[in-house]
């Protein structure tokens, strides 16, 4: 096994333990700019060695992903979950968008097993971040008038995990694979490190919506657990009809079995205030994200092989 | 301290996620300022830890005249304490330089 | 501000590594929060400049009715006054929500 | 509260570069200790958020008796309310131990 | 002499003369987390692939060594120091105890002079952190009934040096030396700059125990340079006999002959509030601490050899 | 184009457009202290490597320029800006000192184009941080008897940037090339990376002081562009008078023509309160930091060739 996941183990088992081994904000917002900075990197320096034919009606459908997902959830969860609107609806909108660390994971899986993967899949993970929460925040408010459009916007959009992802995208492309080769042992030689040291954090985090889970029940761990699934094949499905490489169809597919635990938590928690924060990312982190990094990888990798044969 | 002056500090301690919100409210609502420190703590909502980014408090101190102290409670207790971690509390403190606030 | 009501900030300034066991205690005599802010400072115990994890203090405030307040002040007396460095200093403070402390 | 004493609880609110000179300065006016933490905030010298280094507030309480409250305001304000962001307020506070500032 | 160590004096200097440089406690938090994590990492890679026979008994040698220094350094210092039980009792669990940094600038010093040590060497370390810290409890409270053993066992079973310890052996051990590959330029290769940097800070920190140093006199300072060598002996002689290779029994000697500064004064603040904090940790951090990677370290070495004629 | 600056230009954007991404100041001191170290610890090697002669005389005439350069500017700011005593002697300060980003985006430009420079480059970076300081301060208050000295001196000296500058430089020097090996990794292979993560920082701080900008209007502007050069002129004619490598005429240029926004901001602060700190911050690190990365090195890279064609 990919032994950065061994890191999210030992996390999860400190925190279970209740060690009071920590991860100062400090340094999990250091290491998460490095993880988006690096993803994004790495992306425009592929982007500008093989340049992508035909990348928009790619990028739109995935758009169209990203808006659909969340619309396939709502009434589900409203029935199977019994939650009420606003519950249901940020439900949606944390499956709907995306976790760059399970992305993370997967990307190493892949590096791993030595599978390629087209260049344009970081523009998809950026391009799944937003759409999703913006129809959970209509799901849950309607067009309600008192809606600040404009500042929720803005607020999506210079999030900082839009604005290091697209910069590094955008600084990756414009140097180029020699232009980046300088900066190539902070950004990509540690990257696999830094990600360990995240998936750290990620387990102590992950231990400490135990708790929280016992409240919520049942219902968020079968969710947790079965969502991704059909989630992820929805991903692969896609992947391969609009022509990705096998690696690249894996990735999808895990881009949309993943849930989010950054951007989704904290704009719905604006927008959506009635809507019970631990809920959601219980779910999402506590749940989800280990299943996608144990169980949910290899099946999806599988998947796009099996779609390919 | 002749130059002392009666005022109200009222201290909220709520969720990080409410900062930015909250001091474009307090100029709104007529504070000259505001004083914020990174918390963490427990209270009715569980415990808040700041554990990471966003699971912490922030501690928001304001110096106001009494009116202004008025109006910032009940906003806020109008718009955030039914669905937010929040607490407010306020004291009677005595400030130098009157009329700087 | 009708539903304001007369309560308690006790303040406890302390070395760090005393955060767990006081916060558990505090719950245990009826203390319904806390929230605590890393704190630097000076006191009879020489500097405390928190220039790395276990040298620095923490600030704790509680909110919470005289009787609790009482508790917390003599259990604190009781069990760190003679080893540690620790003050306590408690004023009176108006909060909204009567009953939630 | 028997052995509570009353006495007074100064809050100092300034740029984080003077921090080190007027903890020098409390000592020499008499006070017995200080605690500090970091803080950012907007006031009349506009926003100061604490992002970088020099560009926060330290956040300094003193607890002593009202002669050196008075002293410690009047040298502040003679010192650095000209050229300086600072607030400073007062407050009452009770503490136990007393003698102890 | 080896580069790192002068981090260690610019960090004294920049202290003792009050400059203003200060290393934030998260970056400290970070860099003793990668250290722990490095060590353990790298030892259980050397686990794996060098699997040690017989390495039980070892284990409860070691393990005996850390119950009987502080038992030995208790009457000495209680006598020559004329100091309390309380206090007595401390500065035994401190030098019974062991020194993460002291054993890093350890095998950096053998790293630079290629003398290769036994793969269980990280486990020892492990071993002797915790049993100096109980028997120093015992001495100050006896079996006083208000222990709370059950809390102070967890807390220092769990406490984060420990947990990233053995944490990370586990993870080198299952990762294996090809799995840790992709680690390496993290764990690895950073190895001696993080170590740097922390020297930096204990630099730092030791001057700002210079003040308490005047306070507590001659006798902090005799103890805290005459008692790491015997303490080392005992550690060479041992290793010696359960048959470490030279630098091996070297490690065991800069073990045995260090003292702890992170687990025992916590532990010790916490169980044993009457003994004074300043004391044991102006010793074992102001004093101790710089001989051993001044001079210690060396002498330690030559031991070693010696034995090993 | 460097790539490093793109960085610069990502954190201004994102600093422009309000972006909730933020570098923590605990990753902010980390990153300027491992730049501080890297310079003076790559300096120690060089001087190691090759002794440099008759550097002492050069020593003495670069101090010299350090002294000049804020007595020039201060009658001129004083006419032109119709700025007070207090302001124009903080200005001066401010241009007379030097901003290690800058130079370490000077030598990432030469490293780029394969162009060496002196060895006691750095030396000279130390040398120009402080005298302009000192006569600031003297040109605020003249020999105002209230002036602590002492106090002031031992600030400026002992200050973090120095401090770590001197130390790397003397460390450098002792370990030499072969002991400084281990610990390339962190301080050499990620200088880039470091660099480019601080530009970030330093693009998200120009943005902040945009809005100051507007306060002080047009002369802030003009004086931001337009000094630079003159002033990186009498370095670069200076470098080439003492008989400096091409290269090392270049840095000399940048470091005359950069302008200070850590150490000179700091003392000013204290020394001479009524300076409008933001003035002078603003110009400094708003203005002519991104004119000199963006314009200004290559413009006194071609000066120096061009002088010594
Ligand atoms: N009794 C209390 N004393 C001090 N702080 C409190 C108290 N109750 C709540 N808090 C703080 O206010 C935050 C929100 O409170 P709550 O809405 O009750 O969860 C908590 O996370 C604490 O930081
Ligand atoms: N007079 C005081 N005013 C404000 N804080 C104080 C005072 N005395 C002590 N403290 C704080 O309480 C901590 C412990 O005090 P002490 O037990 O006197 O060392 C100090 O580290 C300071 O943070
Ligand atoms: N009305 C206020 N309430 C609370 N804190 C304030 C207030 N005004 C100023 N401050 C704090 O004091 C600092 C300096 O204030 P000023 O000198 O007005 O810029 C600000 O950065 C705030 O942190
Ligand atoms: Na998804
Ligand atoms: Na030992
Ligand atoms: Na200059």
């Amino acid at each position: 096994m990919d032994p950065v996941i061994w890191f999210f183990v030992l996390g999860l088992v400190a925190g279970l333990a209740r060690s009071d081994l920590r991860i100062p904000p400090a340094i999990y917002d250091l290491l998460s700019m490095l993880l988006l900075l690096t993803i994004g990197l790495k992306g425009g320096v592929e982007l500008a060695r093989s340049p992508v034919g035909g990348i928009l009606p790619q990028m739109l459908a995935v758009l169209a992903l990203g808006f659909t997902i969340p619309l396939l959830l709502f009434p589900v969860v409203r029935v199977t979950g019994r939650l009420g609107r606003p519950d249901a609806a940020s439900l949606a909108a944390h499956y709907g968008s995306v976790s760059v660390a399970t992305y993370a994971v997967g990307v190493s899986y892949l590096g791993v097993r030595a599978v390629t993967f087209d260049s344009q899949l970081p523009v998809f993970l950026v391009l799944l971040e937003i759409p999703a929460i913006i129809v959970g925040i209509l799901l849950a408010r309607g067009m309600h008038p008192g809606t600040r459009w404009g500042a929720l916007a803005h607020e999506i959009l210079f999030g900082k995990s839009i604005v290091l992802l697209v910069g590094g995208l955008a600084i990756g492309w414009a140097a180029g694979a020699d232009g980046m080769r300088s900066l190539e042992p902070l950004f990509f030689d540690l990257f696999k490190g830094v990600l360990a040291l995240f998936l750290l954090e990620m387990g102590l985090i992950a231990a400490s919506q135990a708790r929280s889970l016992r409240q919520h029940g049942l219902f968020l761990l079968v969710f947790g657990v079965v969502a991704p699934v059909p989630l992820a094949t929805l991903g692969a499905v896609l992947g391969w009809s609009i022509g990705l490489s096998p690696g690249g169809t894996a990735l999808l597919a895990v881009l949309s079995g993943s849930a989010s635990y950054i951007a989704a938590p904290a704009a719905m928690r604006i927008a959506v205030p009635d809507a019970n924060p631990s809920l959601s990312l219980t779910a999402s982190l506590g749940i989800t994200f280990p299943f996608n990094i144990f169980v949910g990888i290899p099946l999806y990798h599988q998947l796009a092989e099996f779609l390919h044969r | 301290m002749a130059a002392e002056e009666k005022l109200k500090l009222v201290t909220i301690v709520t969720e990080a996620v409410l900062e930015a919100g909250i001091t474009t409210t307090l100029k709104k609502l007529g504070a000259t300022g505001y004083t914020i420190t990174d918390a963490r703590g427990s209270g009715s909502r569980g415990v808040r830890d700041a554990g990471w980014s966003s699971s912490g408090n922030v501690r928001i101190e304001v110096i106001c005249n009494p009116e202004v102290a008025e109006k910032i409670t009940t906003h806020m207790r109008e718009h955030f304490y039914e669905n937010y971690a929040m607490i407010i509390f306020i004291a009677d403190v005595g400030v130098l330089r009157p009329g700087k606030f």
